[in-house]
């Protein structure tokens, strides 16, 4: 199907509201247009992804929706709110948390600390209480403990627990990285290349995560990767991004039979 | 790492300070020690001791500042002499008594240091840090010309005194820094093992990511810049009953800077590793002094400038080599001696 | 050319990453190494550029030579003078300088300006891509055009070995094919190559010989022929099942799977 | 023979290590000759031991407590601002009085004092010497002046208040056409020096430091206005200023002035006790503005305990009866050489209120030599 | 009254007095630019800079054409021994570690200073005529005004350095990242070495115009603080820049002092550049001319 088509995606089938849509967003750097006019919609417990060929705006994309890039038109509506203008940590405390492309951890911090960095925004204690310290600071840490020992059971890395993860290979700080997102408890998380740098045994075990974790918790999740095959099997629907431009969208059978998608992505194979 | 045998059974225990009883002893022992330290040492180490204790405060404020929210802080002794200032003020001009005005001094000190952590809404890294120096600038401008601070006359306190009792004497006031220091301390563990000290520890890690975790980047750094301060500010008001005499000249960058030299001597990242630092360039600086006298008494040739330089020289070269060395400072190198202890005799 | 042998690396005095590890690249061949997270795969890279220098850690053991001479724990900048580059994971570009820029830092060895304007009209047409990005900041690049940066970056360096970190890490299909083509026209024109890859596929197409690391040991090595024959390769790496096709993500088993050449 | 200690605070590892060799030098010189040619009259010997207070507050203060425990002194000397800063609130409790060899400090102007400075406040100094000033020169109307004061230290903003608040108070004898603030170290005065000439300023004023001096008169040679002088106190004198500047013919024509002798190489009372010391007891003493500082704090001490063991007996000395002594008898100007002039401390400040005088030294055909002697200093109401 | 004598006068001379604050600064830049570390103990390098030079003119007495390149060649070997005592085995720490050793380097070269050559004030040797330039009514100190033509040559010519060389690019390269440069074979520790040895002639240059005819002691170091809002409003990587900034800071310090401080009563000029500073960085938080941050995720 076509860029038309895309734009304004067909009303919600499954009749499920949208969690999260973006409408007609646009953004450009100086001379360089990175998204174009860019709509997308995402519904409750649905996985979908996002490709394209390097430099088609995919992280741009998702820049806008985390409220780390501002796009210059358009608007993004999140759980019925309008979310374009605010801070970043605004929108990740309204429900939304994402992974990033390449490795953006803590590494002065075990992997236990990264984790709980993600629930500090669940946290209240006061800086006075943080003082003191005794009963309300560390009963508070300790129910917070105990959300990510879950994850970390989860995600298999009860070994590491306590290891800087500075230290840790890539693959297993994208998983740190992974925890640290589930911990915040999203309404939908954004995912950025996961995949990338992982082996194929990897890549099965994250891949076994992310169903897990919509499974378990039924959160929706927006994927961006370069691994057909992962994409392929994971999404229920795919959206084409080109050169900013949203060139098609559908369910991954459409997709791999839409020529555009062939010239522009896959290559004629 | 824990010795082996030790598992923590509960969070609550696996998060604690203290946890094995050979560390329990070793605390309570310290403490007994400081309690009766002014039964084991002469005056002259008891006062020492005592400026131990104030610049152990101080240097906590910067060290959750510097080493934990990666902020560097050039104002540390502006904040300090905010503190001692205010203290200063409340105590002579409105005649209150210590407990209100050495928490009122932190407090002041706090909103200055919060004021300067705020640039970190749009200044950041060595930007922000160098901006502190404006603040020491600015502090010895206002104290020096505006009416209330007694501009180049100073301040001139009485004793502390508490239903009448008065810390006149070297050890009440020793005791009177070390119930405070003690509390400091408490309090500072307490907040950089919670929620807020790993706030810091993100934004200074990469603040790009602590923003997207839900973290309020800006208003951490102004926290930080708003703890360290009050630390600060509090030591200053035992300053000021210390030496009963606050002028701005004793609030200079030159003492932010040793209070940093300090805190890399500790050991970035660390409470102990500040205390540590404290107690040992105070012990080489007080060692000169000590030394000094009876060094020209013997060789008046030499004369006392050289003392001086040699101190600066010998002090100059420990906080390079530490840096050198052993960038992340004592506590570092003690976690590792532990720790290669506890797997000997396999390294590995 | 480049031998290691059973070449040990320890970090800040307490972790070893690699544990006695022999492997050897000979000229004009392309070896490639692959294993898991954590493997000691970068590790082992570092630690012939000696870029370990940098990171606290060092060669305890075995030694590394190239063309015969001892090069373990030189001079990283010597080395590179030496014909090695490395190319680090994770797209280090420069990122305040402009592609360009990044470009000539990186064939900062050449003699003469003509010679580098040659090199990097050189790099354009084997990278198109580069030549549009030209004059663009590099740290506001999209993740996959920085990849390619790095890569044109070492190509400037004129090597005799090039040793590359996970080349395909972010880059779209077809991005790879270009990338890996390029690196096949460098194989052809004789250059070596040790290419550490999660990508296994294209990486055996174009390697002649494989080792597989796993905890910082070399746990299989063998012809690019056989690794892919190799059915442990086949199911870990490729992610083919024993008939041969692509497993579906789907419908992943949901025990934990042991490695059979692990305990 | 009972003995009586008396600490001597130093600085040997701080901004003022260059000058101890002779202040320390010329305390203990003094001590000895008292000792010798008084103490054994009356059976006293008087012990001195030096501490090294760093010219800094907080050390000063921690050395204290030891001090007393190790000294139980009867009588302490001190450098400078640190010392009374640190100690002000401590020796009234401790029964112990303090010496200074400077001029007064306006913070530690209060009454009740237990820290005695020979010597009335830098302000006094000053006004004593725009008074002469005027007069030799026979000026009409009120003299103009321009102060060079500097915020790096509020002790010359102390300084500078004290010259203001004589002025304002005698508009007909002073007037203060500007005050220039300039760092430690001033990179260029030329413009600010230009600019009070202007303004007909006919004494430029700078108790601050050499560096100052030296940039002042490096603008007014820029200016082709050397022939206004320059005043200086004794910390940044003449001979100092003269090695900064590298040379005296620059400071010809100029003045310092202080309220105790200069030393110079004419041939005064206080210039032989000097000599005398040095020949029958070795002393390692130059003569110097330093010496002269140790000298003078250390016979005032001396001759206060003295006065307090003819009243309360030899073996009954203790830091308050030296107190209450100086406070009762006068110190006339021979007691100490000629050093100081005719002191009487009352209680109102810590330093004799009246009666004070000052002298003036210049550089006349580039040598050192006393201008004027026994200047009486005006009265300045406390700023 | 306004009087435009004294306007013109403090403004020129204030201005010449800020580009030699740039001149300062420029130290603190190109140490910054080719080895991102901001080096706390500049001042110092001043205050040793001029020491050499009074050591040798006034102590051996050498003459001025001799003294002067061998002062600078002195410190530049002074500025190579702190890379390879301090610098060189740093390669690949953080510039976080880098910066805090140049606070250690402050506190020991200070104490050098006061080992070697004393806390006495010393006289610095007359290096440019006292006579004035006299244009006008305004009245312009010989040694501010060389000075202020060498700092424009010396920053215009450096600044053209690191922008279009291939050393420049390659210094440029290794404060960017210690770890890609070595791995592009450019040597860290050499670019680390030629910024400092580039850094402590630049302050000792500094040392000669500031301190010409005048005293030096180690107090003198403070000139370093002075230069520092200079910097800053520049933007630590941009070398022309600061000569702008110099201007700006020197000419508004001067009127204030001029008009603000006799009001005022105080030395409203000495902090003023702080406040200046504290404005313009939160209009441009990397400074007028600094790189941006660049964020990316
Ligand atoms: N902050 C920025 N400033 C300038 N240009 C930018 C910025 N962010 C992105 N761009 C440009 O916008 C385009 C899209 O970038 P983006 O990172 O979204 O691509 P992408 O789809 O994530 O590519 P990849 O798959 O390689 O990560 C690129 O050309 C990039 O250079
Ligand atoms: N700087 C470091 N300090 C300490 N340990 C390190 C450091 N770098 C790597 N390691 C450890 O060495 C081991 C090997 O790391 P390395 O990066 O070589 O793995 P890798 O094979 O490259 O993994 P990946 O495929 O994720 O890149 C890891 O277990 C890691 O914990
Ligand atoms: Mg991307
Ligand atoms: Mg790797």
């Amino acid at each position: 199907m076509s860029a038309e088509a895309a734009t304004h995606a067909e009303p919600n089938v499954s009749g499920m509201r949208p969690i999260l849509t973006a409408d007609r967003l646009r953004m450009s750097f100086g001379g360089v247009v990175a998204l174009n006019e860019v709509s997308i919609e995402i519904r409750r417990d649905e996985l979908i992804a996002i490709i394209g060929p390097n430099g088609a705006g995919k992280t741009s994309l998702m820049n806008c929706m985390s409220g780390f890039y501002r796009p210059q038109q358009g608007d993004i509506v999140f759980g019925g709110e309008q979310i374009v203008g605010r801070s970043v940590h605004q929108i990740a405390r309204s429900g939304l948390a994402r992974t990033f492309q390449g490795t953006h951890i803590f590494p002065g911090m075990t992997v236990i600390e990264n984790i709980l960095i993600g629930r500090h925004m669940h946290m209240r204690s006061s800086i006075l209480q943080a003082f003191v310290h005794f009963h309300w600071a560390q009963n508070e840490e300790t129910q917070h403990r105990e959300v990510v020992e879950e994850i970390i059971e989860l995600l298999e890395i009860e070994s590491i627990r306590h290891q800087l993860v500075g230290t840790l290979g890539y693959g297993l700080r994208k998983r740190v990285d992974l925890g640290r997102a589930l911990a915040q408890e999203p309404k939908i998380l954004l995912m950025d290349e996961p995949m990338a740098g992982m082996n194929n045994e990897e890549k099965e075990d994250l891949a076994r995560f992310i169903l897990d974790v919509r499974e378990a918790r039924g959160i929706p999740v927006v994927l961006v990767e370069h691994d057909m095959g992962v994409v392929m099997d994971l999404a229920d629907r795919i959206y084409v991004l080109d050169f900013g431009k949203m060139i098609a969208t559908g369910s991954p059978a459409q997709i791999q039979r839409d020529p555009l998608v062939m010239k522009a992505y896959l290559g004629e194979k | 790492m824990d010795p082996a045998g030790i598992f923590a059974t509960s969070f609550a225990h696996d998060a604690a300070l203290v946890r094995t009883r050979p560390q329990q002893i070793a605390l309570a022992l310290f403490l007994i020690f400081l309690l009766a330290l002014p039964i084991l040492f002469g005056p002259r180490l008891l006062a020492i001791s005592t400026l131990i204790l104030i610049s152990s405060v101080i240097v906590l404020g910067l060290q959750i500042t510097t080493g934990y929210a990666g902020q560097i802080n050039l104002g540390q002794a502006a904040f300090m002499g905010v503190g001692a200032y205010t203290t200063g003020f409340l105590a002579t001009k409105l005649g209150l008594p210590f407990w209100l005005t050495i928490p009122l001094g932190g407090c002041s000190a706090a909103l200055f240091g919060f004021i300067f952590g705020l640039s970190a809404v749009r200044i950041k890294g060595f930007y922000l840090a160098l901006t502190t120096i404006a603040a020491q600038a600015l502090f010895h401008f206002f104290v020096l010309n505006l009416p209330w601070f007694g501009g180049s006359n100073g301040l001139t306190l009485d004793p502390a005194s508490l239903f009448g009792f008065a810390f006149a004497t070297d050890i009440s006031i020793y005791y009177l820094c070390l119930a405070v220091a003690a509390l400091m301390t408490y309090g500072a563990y307490g907040i950089v093992r919670g929620r807020y000290g790993r706030a810091f520890v993100a934004v200074r890690d990469d603040d790009v990511a602590a923003g997207i975790m839900g973290i309020d980047v800006v208003a951490t750094k102004a926290t930080a810049f708003l703890v360290g301060a009050f630390y600060a500010g509090v030591g200053g008001g035992l300053w000021a009953y210390f030496v009963r005499f606050v002028a701005v000249d004793q609030f200079t960058l030159f003492n932010s800077i040793w209070f940093i030299a300090m805190v890399i001597v500790g050991g970035m990242g660390s409470i102990t590793g500040a205390l540590v630092g404290v107690v040992v360039i105070k012990c080489i600086q007080e060692g000169f002094v000590s030394l000094g006298p009876s060094v020209v008494s013997q060789f008046p040739s030499i004369g006392g400038d050289v003392v001086f330089a040699l101190m600066n020289v010998f002090l100059g070269s420990v906080i390079a080599a530490f840096l050198i060395f052993e960038p992340r400072g004592l506590m570092h190198r003690w976690n590792i001696l532990k720790r290669s202890y506890r797997m000997w005799p396999f390294p590995y | 050319m480049l031998e290691l042998s059973n070449v040990e690396v320890l970090y800040s005095d307490v972790i070893l990453a690699v544990k006695g590890l022999t492997l050897a690249v000979p000229k004009g061949s392309c070896v490639t190494l692959l294993g898991g997270n954590g493997a000691g795969k970068s590790t082992t890279l570092k630690s012939i550029s000696n870029l370990l220098m940098t990171e606290d850690g060092k060669v305890t053991s075995g030694t590394i030579s190239f063309e015969g001479s001892r090069i373990d724990g030189g001079d990283p900048a010597k080395i590179v003078r030496n014909g090695i580059v490395h190319v680090m994971e994770g797209r280090r570009v420069l990122s305040h300088l402009t592609v360009e820029q990044n470009l000539i830092a990186g064939g900062h060895m050449e003699p003469s300006a003509p010679a580098m304007r040659r090199r990097l009209d050189g790099v354009y047409d084997r990278i198109r891509r580069l030549a549009l990005l030209k004059s663009r900041t590099t740290g506001y690049l999209s993740g996959g055009e920085q990849q390619m940066v790095v890569i044109g970056r070492a190509l400037m360096a004129n090597p005799k070995l090039i040793m590359i970190d996970e080349p395909s890490l972010g880059l779209a299909p077809m991005m790879v094919d270009e990338v890996f083509g390029v690196l096949r026209s460098l194989k052809d024109d004789g250059l070596t190559l040790l290419i550490v890859e999660q990508n296994t596929r294209v990486a055996l197409d174009l390697a002649d010989f494989g080792y597989v690391m796993e905890d910082g040991r070399i746990v299989l090595e063998g012809n690019a022929a056989d690794l892919r024959a190799n059915e442990d390769i086949r199911e870990f790496y490729l992610g083919l099942n024993l008939e041969g096709e692509r497993k579906s993500y789907r419908n992943i088993k949901h025990y934990r799977r042991r490695k059979r050449w692990l305990g | 023979q009972t003995t009586y200690n008396i600490a001597s605070i130093a600085d040997f590892t701080g901004p003022y290590a260059d000058i101890m060799k002779d202040l320390v030098g010329a305390r203990r010189a003094a001590v000895d000759w008292w000792n010798d040619e008084i103490g054994k009259g009356m059976g006293i010997k008087v012990g001195i031991k030096d501490y090294d207070g760093r010219y800094d507050a907080a050390q000063t203060a921690s050395l204290w407590p030891g001090i007393k425990a190790e000294l139980n002194p009867v009588a302490v000397l001190g450098v400078g601002g640190p010392d009374v800063a640190a100690l002000q609130g401590r020796l009234p409790a401790d029964k112990v009085p303090m010496f200074m060899s400077t001029a007064a400090y306006g913070f530690a102007w209060k009454p009740d004092p237990w820290i005695f400075n020979p010597r009335p406040t830098y302000g006094h100094e000053a006004a004593a010497f725009f008074e002469w000033f005027r007069s030799t020169r026979g000026i009409k109307g009120p003299l103009k002046v321009a102060i060079i004061s500097s915020e790096a230290s509020p002790a010359y903003v102390d300084i500078a208040k004290g010259a203001e608040k004589f002025a304002k108070d005698n508009p007909d004898k002073a007037e203060i056409v500007e005050t220039i603030y300039t760092e430690v170290q001033p990179t260029d005065l030329t413009t600010q020096i230009g600019r009070v000439i202007r303004k007909g300023a006919q004494v430029i004023d700078i108790q601050t430091n050499t560096a100052a001096v030296v940039a002042t008169k490096r603008a007014l040679q820029a200016l082709g206005k050397t022939d206004i002088a320059i005043m200086m106190s004794s910390h940044n004198g003449l001979i100092a200023s003269g090695k900064a500047i590298g040379g005296m013919k620059d400071l010809e024509g100029d003045y310092e002035v202080y309220g105790m002798a200069v030393p110079t190489d004419e041939k005064t009372k206080a210039h032989d006790f000097q000599q005398m010391v040095v020949a029958k007891y070795k002393a390692q003493v130059t003569w110097s503005v330093a010496s002269v500082m140790g000298f003078n704090q250390t016979l005032v001490a001396l001759r206060a305990i003295e006065a307090a063991a003819r009243k309360v007996g030899a073996d009954k000395v203790t830091g308050e009866a030296v107190r209450t002594a100086l406070m009762a008898t006068q110190l006339p100007s021979d007691q100490t050489f000629g050093i100081l002039p005719n002191l009487t401390y009352t209680n109102d400040a810590p330093f004799p209120v009246t009666g004070l005088t000052v002298n003036v030294a210049t550089i006349k055909d580039g040598k050192y030599v006393i201008a004027a002697e026994n200047v009486p200093v005006p009265a300045i109401t406390k700023w | 009254m306004f009087d435009t004598i004294d306007f013109l006068n403090y403004l020129v001379n204030g201005s010449l007095v800020g580009l030699l604050y740039a001149l300062i600064a420029m130290g603190f830049i190109v140490i910054y630019r080719a080895s991102k570390v901001f080096n706390f103990a500049q001042g110092e390098l001043v205050v040793f800079g001029g020491f050499i030079v009074w050591w040798m003119v006034i102590q051996t007495g050498l003459p001025l054409f001799v003294a002067l390149p061998l002062a600078m060649a002195v410190s530049a070997i002074f500025g190579l021994i702190i890379e390879r005592i301090f610098f060189s085995r740093l390669v690949g720490e953080s510039s976080f570690a880098m910066v805090m050793v140049t606070i250690g380097l402050l506190i020991l070269i200070r104490g050098l200073i006061l080992l070697i050559f004393g806390p006495q004030v010393r006289p610095f040797p007359i290096i440019f005529a006292l006579k004035p330039v006299i244009i006008g009514d305004i009245l312009i100190p010989r040694s501010l005004l060389i000075g202020a033509v060498i700092t424009v040559i010396v920053g215009l010519g450096l600044s053209w350095f690191f922008n279009n060389t291939r050393a420049g690019l390659k210094m440029t390269a290794v404060a960017e990242d210690h770890q890609v440069a070595l791995s592009m074979g450019i040597s860290v520790k050499r670019s680390i070495a030629f910024a400092w040895a580039l850094g402590a002639v630049l302050s000792t240059l500094g040392a000669i115009i500031y301190l010409s005819g005048k005293s030096l002691n180690f107090l003198a170091s403070d000139i370093g603080l002075s230069a520092l809002p200079v910097a800053l409003l520049a933007g630590f990587e941009s070398i022309a820049g600061v000569l702008l900034a110099g201007l700006i800071v020197g000419a508004v310090q001067g009127l204030v002092t001029a008009y603000v401080d006799p009001v005022v009563g105080g030395a409203v000029g000495s902090v003023f550049p702080f406040v200046i500073m504290l404005v313009i960085l939160f209009i441009r938080p990397t400074g007028m001319f600094g790189w941006r941050t660049i964020e990316r995720v």
